[in-house]
């Protein structure tokens, strides 16, 4: 039930050519954290239990959205571009690209690679798996990224693609979990098909239960896919997963429920892993709406929440304070130094005055599905906020429905955001007027103004600067309760090695734990 | 160590049950002391242990040292004086917590089966009083929402209507209602071929009259042994429900959501969820004590009349 | 006759428990048998008679004690005798013949495997040897087919013959001792004097010992030597069968001799227009026909007795007229006019006209009402009654059935006595103030003297008010006693009918013969000469 | 005999009206949910025009009355379709986790079943003694806790020591064996979950036939204690005894979606459970009708098995 796209679907780098590092976005593991420095070796079978995965998941790569088919994808398929653990874009299938425009884009296809069916890669298997996605029968998540797409043909080796207007992030675009490359057929692929040019062919699938890969021995990358074999499973409950880890049953498992992280590091029988990124939980409000049109109240109740204890409690530490920022410490602009804001109940009861009231009364709907720990994160904010003479009732929502029947249709909500690695990208999807994620129904006309400028500026402390003040305008003004910064946690066995450098673009080293990991 | 401390306390529970039940011997008035001299030690304790409950209960304000939703301190905090148990995973009051969730379970429970009871044996007496298609139509309906598993209909139910604790009680009663339909339907078929029956029929009585007067009180006692399990049950459907995500409304401190709160600390050896569990548990078996007390006392009592 | 004694009963006492109290079920009875001696126990029920036979096993029933008192048997003090002892004595040295053969049958198994239990478990005999012996048994207790009887499960045997093959499972060991536990209580009267025979016969035969439980006089004196008579526990009378027949002594012993005596005097014909018509009515069960052209009337101030044994019919009949059975042809008439033929149909004063008074009186009342409420809702209901009006009928009621209001009125069935419980149902009857009282055996799960106070006062309301009884019953005693006219059925058929003179009075229709002529008198010879004369005659 | 096939007939008849019902329960019920499997497959990335072109794929765009009848005359011709969500068939997607269901719910009977009729019997043999209160309590002490609580407490006893594996996972090739040994805490679970139940029915049932006069004829014909009970009570109480198994079989094949979640058991609640939360009708619809004709001929062969242990019942037809 998790809505992974929403989370953080592209992780753009506003870059025009491949290949440029950015940002902090991986994670430099601490020594004591760091497996034995043994070089990746070959063998083993890698088993991951997964708090995901669902009866209902197929093959079809429009319809994969969550955890388990993203990782059990990454195991059998390439991208066009794939990004690496620093963040920076490398070529996958795509071996470059270039646009002298940014509306025209040439993919060079790498020669040699061949499908697990032994087939060759071809220029018409990358058209195709690319349309898969694209057209008014499309029942892809993503068809929306292909709507400026005006053509894609063919060119010799390369496949171009034109759009309607520049975009110079459109790389990112080729770097989506969805865009797996299969072979094709009369320009289609079978979506029903397991066939891929990635590190791992299928053996077995049953969906939400387990899928079993084996190491494709004629996998083109070097130094990748240490693994002979892969395992796959759905434990959807997280004691079970952590009674699997600690029996020796598997050897990596992700969601580990916070209040026993510290009880797993004492029993020393697993490693775990915490990646910060720009991954945030959310409160946000309907800004259209009494009393949420008052941005004295949204104030108090910024004020009126801990978001220290929240770290502490909800994340188990493994997170960091947010100052209702979407803007992570891993993007470019991050505003480090505006002025935090902490838990101080006068200050909530002060802007509560100014609002007209004495005390405040309103419903906060919430459900583990917004984010794993929502239910409790809303009752502390409601104990908080009582100090503050704001009495938040929290519903609890069912999970089974809650994107559909509470998420932007009551006006007091959580919700989580998986980040986005570009400012631009974030506020456009979030906080533009009109945006069709923008959860807050926020509207700020001088918000607005500087994020058509900011696009377009080429002056880099200029854009430092407006970013930052639209971050303030968005930390202060805007309709949204961002507490904390979750990290991506994960444990492993005491036996697989893994990278110094974990990818903090998705989870699970970017879904590529399967092919850079290995076992010592 | 523990098994030591575990028969210690069921030691000094039935040797305080038997005081108890000395006592009450004196105070009673004298028209119930033949009713409790036959009290077998099992009732005493079970009868003990449901006053506790019920006080416990209706002073959780006065006993519990601090509001059942207020965060007091760090997470997980040991057992010490100033929090006997210890606090919970957002840092609330775990001793608190128990002694309002003693009022809101029970509350709870009691208004589920309450109600659950109330449509389930009306609709059942009034079946096997009135036979026929009435009766027909309603046994295959309900033989078919019973052929549903419980847990998944509710669950299917609860997201439909939503979790507020009044849908909660509500789905879990129209559920249950089935079960208890079944058991009225069965005990009032043997009642209604009673002769004080026709007897009524005979001189024209209506429904209502034969249900309320002439069947339900003869088939009390069958239903007041459902209740005692039944009631006991929902609790542990709560637990279910909030395993499968759907439970009780927070902050408010449930017995059956407290366990699946809590229950990951289990694999770590960790106690904690063993309090609420525990807490049903006591109940449940208390319950059943006296439950079986009455329906023993029932069955005798009609073996001398016979 | 008097060979060396068997058993010995020496001031026993023993206690049942209500709550938490012990009362007295025996108060120090004695009761000496001498081998191959039969012995008559008498008494009214709660007289202690079966908890006597069971203690001459060593046995007492759960919530009961011996609490005083010798029982040897045979020289064993069976006191003090561990369990493993008695078990060995018990279904091998003495054995029990119950009252209900088929409640005391495990409905489970045949009756070979019951009957070759306790030979084999007791090492008597191989279980092939068991089976061979049964038929023999069977043949002597004149069971029809003894070869494959054996194979059949209780249910497929009727009861008469069920009796007889429990009295052969008792026998299975050669018993020194059997306690027959009232036998033949709950069998028709012609079913009555063939298992009566069979057990005489294989009493005499193996010259074993008995102890016979029963309330019925008649019956005793065919089967006893000795009698003896128990009164609340306490031993009224014991003497030789013919002797205490002839000049009964104690007070007690004289009116159990008195009872039957009542009888209502004969009065002339109807002359009025029949109250109740059944006219030609035939009825079923499902497709199974129960009732077959019946037709009679009922005349106001007048009992119409409808006799026959089980499965005749009687009670379909009471059905039928209540409404509770539409018949599948005919019609009843109430004054003249058709009722219809489903009792929800009917108006509440036709309702009314019409009351009913059942045999069990335990199931007739709700045990959880009242005697105010339940003789308070017809009168309510009915008449109307509120407040001091409905309180003053109901105490009015109760002083009509002979109970005092102050201590009954507030009281609950489980309360009563057998007998008050009878009189209640009678109350409820008459609160609708109706003109027609069906009673459905109303009397003959009531010891005799209870019966009799219970007709003395049906025929005294019956005077007062001017009701007509249809007084339905299987017991020619009550027939005589108490009806005006009667109607003798058998397999759903009406046989005879006519006033009671002309049917008890010679000659007679065959069946009306044989059931008259089963009725057991108080003379030790009747069963010998009676079985003489049938055997003769046929 | 005839009466008996009559019985059989009659009661298949009224279980396929059981089934209709069900299946109209559950399709409403379905359509009740917010969201539908396009929106739930889509997820929030989706726009509206996506969702309208998955709707129409899938068929959702018909109404929902014309969509049950397609469904029903469709699974009347015993075509129950494909998993509208992966496009496998449904008999492929469920076969496997229907044997699973089979195969915990018997291996779990067959732990409970002897278990409970054991303790159940010296219960009533030693009623009130300390050996049936004990039982008592313990029993209802093992019910009152949720059940994933009591799969934790013996993932935490006996597989974090090592003796059995704390999840399951069965393949097609697992030995009986091995299926044994890897399902024995789930099954374990389950026992526990339901001895008590069964346990309390068997003493109770017992001890209620102990007042039959034929008891008291077998103790004065010098039966042993246990041969009374085993011989002369348990054969007349086996009807409800029967009854009570089999309300216990049918929850342990419906109702353990909460212990194949603990236990990583693939089954068919947790399908069931899933393909709710997804809207999968198609699958939701096989699996409701495979749990009621458990269900249904779980009752029948009870009471099937109660007419053949009574002989009164058996010898009227």
């Amino acid at each position: 039930m998790t809505h992974d796209l929403r989370k953080g679907a592209l992780t753009r780098r506003g870059v025009l050519q491949g290949a440029t590092a950015l940002g902090a976005a991986g994670l430099i593991l601490p020594g004591s954290m760091r497996a034995a420095r043994a070089e990746p070796q070959r063998g083993g079978t890698f088993r991951i239990g997964l708090g995901h995965g669902n009866t209902t998941d197929g093959y079809d790569p429009g319809l994969w959205d969550n955890l388990y088919a993203q990782v059990f994808a990454a195991a059998r398929h390439n991208q066009l571009i794939e990004v690496d653990a620093d963040g920076q874009l490398i070529g996958e299938i795509a071996e470059s690209w270039e646009s002298d425009d940014g509306k025209t884009w040439v993919f060079h296809i790498r020669q040699g690679v061949t499908f697990h069916s032994g087939k060759d890669v071809t220029v018409a298997d990358v058209i195709a798996s690319l349309n898969h996605h694209r057209g008014d029968d499309a029942t892809s998540a993503i068809k929306q990224f292909f709507d400026p797409v005006v053509e894609i043909r063919a060119d010799g080796q390369s496949v171009v693609v034109t759009l309607d207007a520049p975009n110079g992030d459109f790389p990112y675009l080729m770097s989506d979990y969805h865009l797996a490359i299969m072979p094709g057929s009369d320009g289609k692929i079978d979506p029903t098909s397991t066939d891929g040019c990635g590190p791992y062919i299928v053996e077995s699938f049953e969906p939400g239960v387990q899928a079993s890969l084996n190491r494709n021995p004629d996998y083109w990358k070097p130094g990748r896919a240490h693994f002979d074999r892969v395992e796959i499973l759905a434990i959807l409950d997280s004691a079970a997963r952590l009674n699997a880890l600690m029996t020796g049953q598997v050897e990596l498992i992700d969601q580990i429920d916070p209040a026993t992280i510290g009880m797993l590091e004492a029993r020393n029988v697993a490693r775990i892993i915490s990646i910060p990124g720009n991954a945030h939980y959310v409160f946000p409000m309907d800004s259209r709406a009494a009393p949420f049109n008052d941005n004295n109240v949204r104030l108090a109740l910024k004020y009126a929440i801990d978001r220290e204890d929240m770290v502490e409690k909800i994340l188990g530490g493994h997170g960091a304070v947010s100052n209702d920022n979407p803007i992570g410490p891993a993007n470019r602009y991050f505003y480090a130094d505006m002025e935090p804001k902490t838990f101080d109940p006068d200050r909530a009861k002060y802007y509560l005055r100014q609002a007209g009231m004495d005390s405040l009364t309103i419903p906060l709907h919430v459900a583990d599905a917004a984010f794993s720990g929502a239910v409790d994160a809303g009752a502390l904010f409601a104990e908080t906020a009582r100090q503050a003479g704001i009495n938040i009732n929290l519903v609890r929502e069912p999970n089974d429905g809650y994107w559909d029947n509470v998420w932007m249709q009551k006006p007091f909500v959580a919700s989580y955001w998986g980040g986005r690695a570009v400012e631009d990208h974030m506020f456009t999807t979030g906080y533009a007027a009109g945006a069709a994620w923008n959860d807050s129904f926020w509207e700020h006309e001088r918000f607005n103004e500087l994020l058509v400028k900011a696009r377009s500026e080429v002056d880099e402390d200029l854009r430092r600067e407006m970013y930052q003040e639209m971050q303030r305008i968005v930390s202060f003004e805007g309709a949204v309760v961002i507490p904390m910064n979750n990290n991506y946690v994960m444990a492993t066995a005491l036996n697989i090695g893994t990278p110094d450098q974990i990818s903090a673009n998705w989870n699970l080293d970017g879904f590529r734990c399967v092919e850079r990991w290995w076992m010592t | 160590m523990g098994w030591l401390f575990l028969a210690f306390g069921i030691v000094a529970a039935f040797g305080l049950a038997a005081l108890l039940r000395r006592a009450a011997l004196q105070l009673a008035p004298a028209e119930w002391r033949s009713a409790l001299a036959d009290m077998p030690l099992t009732a005493a304790f079970g009868l003990m242990v449901i006053a506790i409950y019920i006080f416990v209960a209706l002073a959780a304000p006065l006993l519990a040292p601090f509001p059942e939703r207020e965060v007091v301190g760090s997470q997980f905090q040991p057992w010490s004086l100033q929090h006997w148990l210890g606090t919970d995973r957002l840092g609330r009051d775990m001793a608190s917590r128990l002694i309002y969730g003693a009022r809101n379970t029970v509350g709870i429970a009691f208004a589920t089966t309450a109600l659950a009871f109330i449509v389930g044996s009306l609709l059942g007496l009034w079946a096997a009083l009135r036979g026929g298609w009435l009766d027909q139509t309603l046994s295959r309906f309900v033989d078919a929402l019973m052929a549903i598993p419980s847990l998944i209909f509710s669950l299917l139910l609860l997201t439909i209507f939503g979790t507020s604790v009044l849908t909660l009680i509500l789905v879990i009663a129209a559920v249950d209602a089935t079960r208890v339909y079944r058991i009225a339907r069965s005990v009032a078929q043997g009642i209604v071929v009673m002769d004080y029956i026709e007897a009524a029929r005979l001189r024209g009585e209506g429904s209502w009259y034969l249900i309320r007067r002439e069947i339900l009180p003869n088939a009390l006692a069958p239903l007041v042994a459902e209740f005692g399990l039944r009631f006991c049950f929902v609790f542990l459907t709560i637990s279910s429900l909030s395993f499968l995500g759907l439970g009780i409304q927070p902050p408010l401190a449930d017995w059956g959501s407290m366990v699946r709160e809590n229950a990951t600390l289990i694999t770590f050896g960790d106690i904690t969820p063993l309090l609420p569990a525990g807490a049903i548990a006591l109940l449940t078996v208390a319950v059943n004590f006296v439950v079986d007390w009455q329906l023993y006392r029932a069955s005798g009592l009609k073996e001398q009349a016979g | 006759m008097t060979g060396e004694v068997l058993l010995e009963i020496r001031n026993l006492v023993i206690e049942g428990r209500a709550g938490e109290e012990w009362s007295r079920i025996l108060r120090g009875v004695n009761l000496t048998l001498h081998r191959g001696e039969v012995v008559g126990l008498i008494g009214e029920s709660g007289a202690g008679k079966s908890t006597l036979g069971l203690a001459a096993m060593g046995f007492a029933r759960d919530g009961c004690r011996i609490s005083a008192g010798s029982i040897r048997f045979d020289g064993i003090d069976l006191r003090t005798a561990s369990e493993r002892v008695k078990r060995g004595l018990r279904g091998k040295r003495i054995a029990y013949v119950a009252q209900s053969a088929a409640a005391s049958f495990n409905p489970s198994h045949k009756l070979i495997d019951q009957y070759a239990e306790a030979p084999v478990t007791h090492g008597v005999m191989s279980r092939a040897q068991a089976e061979k012996d049964a038929v023999a048994l069977y043949e002597r207790l004149r069971l029809p087919n003894p070869e494959e009887i054996g194979f059949r499960y209780p249910h497929q045997v009727s009861g008469g013959q069920l009796q007889r093959a429990m009295t052969a499972m008792a026998m299975a060991c050669r018993p020194d001792l059997i306690i027959f536990d009232e036998p033949t209580t709950a069998l028709d009267v012609t079913t009555q004097i063939e298992v009566l025979a069979a057990i005489r016969d294989a009493v005499r035969a193996f010259d074993t010992a008995a102890i016979y439980i029963t309330h019925d006089l008649a019956v005793v004196a065919q089967m006893a030597d000795r009698i003896t008579i128990l009164l609340r526990g306490e031993e009224v009378e014991e003497n030789d069968t013919r002797a205490m027949l002839a000049a009964p002594r104690a007070a007690y012993t004289k009116t159990l001799w008195a009872v039957r005596r009542f009888q209502r005097a004969d009065q002339p014909p109807p002359r009025e227009a029949p109250l109740l018509s059944v006219r030609k009515v035939s009825a079923s069960y499902g497709k199974k026909p129960v009732l077959h052209d019946v037709s009679f009337d009922l005349y106001p101030g007048r009992t119409l007795a409808v006799v026959g044994e089980s499965g005749s019919g009687k009670s379909t009949v009471a059905r039928v007229i209540t409404g509770l059975l539409p018949p599948s042809a005919g019609e009843v008439m109430l004054e003249g006019a058709s009722l219809p033929p489903d009792y929800r149909a009917r108006t509440r004063d036709q309702l009314r006209q019409c009351q009913m008074i059942y045999q069990m009186a335990d199931t007739a009342l709700n045990p959880k009402l009242t005697l105010r409420q339940i003789i308070g809702r017809p009168a309510a209901m009915y008449l109307g009654l509120r407040g001091r009006a409905l309180e003053a009928r109901i105490r009015a009621l109760l002083e009509m059935i002979e109970l005092d209001p102050d201590s009954f009125i507030d009281r609950l069935p489980s309360e009563l006595s057998g007998g008050q419980k009878q009189r209640i149902g009678i109350a409820r009857a008459l609160a609708a103030e109706p003109k027609v009282i069906i009673c459905d055996e109303v009397t003959s799960a009531l010891d005799q003297i209870v019966q009799e106070g219970i007709l003395r006062l049906l025929d005294k309301l019956q005077s007062e008010l001017g009701l007509a009884y249809m007084f339905i019953t299987h017991d020619l005693a009550t027939v005589r006693a108490i009806a005006d006219d009667v109607v003798v059925m058998q397999h759903g058929r009406v046989v005879e009918q006519g006033t009671k003179p002309e049917v008890f009075t010679p000659p007679h229709q065959p069946y009306t013969e044989l059931l008259l002529s089963s009725v057991p008198r108080m003379d030790p010879d009747w069963l010998t000469n009676l079985l003489a004369a049938r055997a003769a005659s046929d | 005999m005839a009466a008996l096939i009559r019985m059989i007939a009659q009661r298949l008849a009224l279980g396929v009206l059981t089934l209709f019902i069900v299946s109209v329960v559950i399709f409403f019920a379905t359509e009740l949910l917010p969201g539908d499997l396009a929106s739930t497959l889509l997820g929030q990335a989706a726009t509206p025009e996506t969702v309208a072109a998955l709707r129409r794929q899938l068929g959702l765009d018909l109404p929902a009355p014309v969509r049950y009848w397609n469904w029903l005359t469709g699974a009347l011709q015993g075509d129950f379709g494909v998993s509208l969500a992966n496009r496998r068939p449904i008999a492929d997607l469920i076969a496997a986790r229907l044997g699973n269901t089979i195969f915990l719910a018997l291996y779990a009977a067959a732990l409970a079943v002897p278990l409970a009729l054991i303790l159940g019997i010296l219960a009533a043999l030693w009623r009130n003694s300390v050996f049936d209160r004990a039982a008592n309590a313990g029993a209802l002490t093992a019910i009152s806790f949720p059940e994933f609580f009591v799969a934790y407490i013996l993932v935490l006893w006996l597989a974090q020591s090592g003796y059995f594996p704390s999840m399951v996972r069965i393949s097609p090739v697992s030995t009986f064996g091995e299926k044994l040994y890897m399902a024995f805490l789930p099954a374990l679970t389950l026992t526990l979950v339901v001895t008590a139940h069964m346990m309390r029915m068997t003493r109770a049932a017992i001890i209620n036939l102990m007042a039959q006069p034929y008891i008291e004829m077998a103790r004065l014909k010098g039966m042993s204690p246990l041969r009374i009970v085993l011989r002369h009570a348990l054969p007349n109480a086996l009807a409800p005894i029967i009854n009570v198994i089999a309300i216990n079989l049918a929850y342990l094949i419906t109702g353990v979606v909460v212990v194949e979640v603990v236990f990583v058991y693939p089954g068919l609640g947790q399908l069931m459970v899933d393909s709710v939360s997804k809207r999968d009708i198609a699958v939701v619809q096989a699996i409701a009708l495979i749990f009621a004709s458990a269900y249904v001929l779980l009752n029948l062969t009870a009471d099937v098995l109660s007419t053949l242990t009574n002989p009164r019942l058996m010898s009227k037809g």
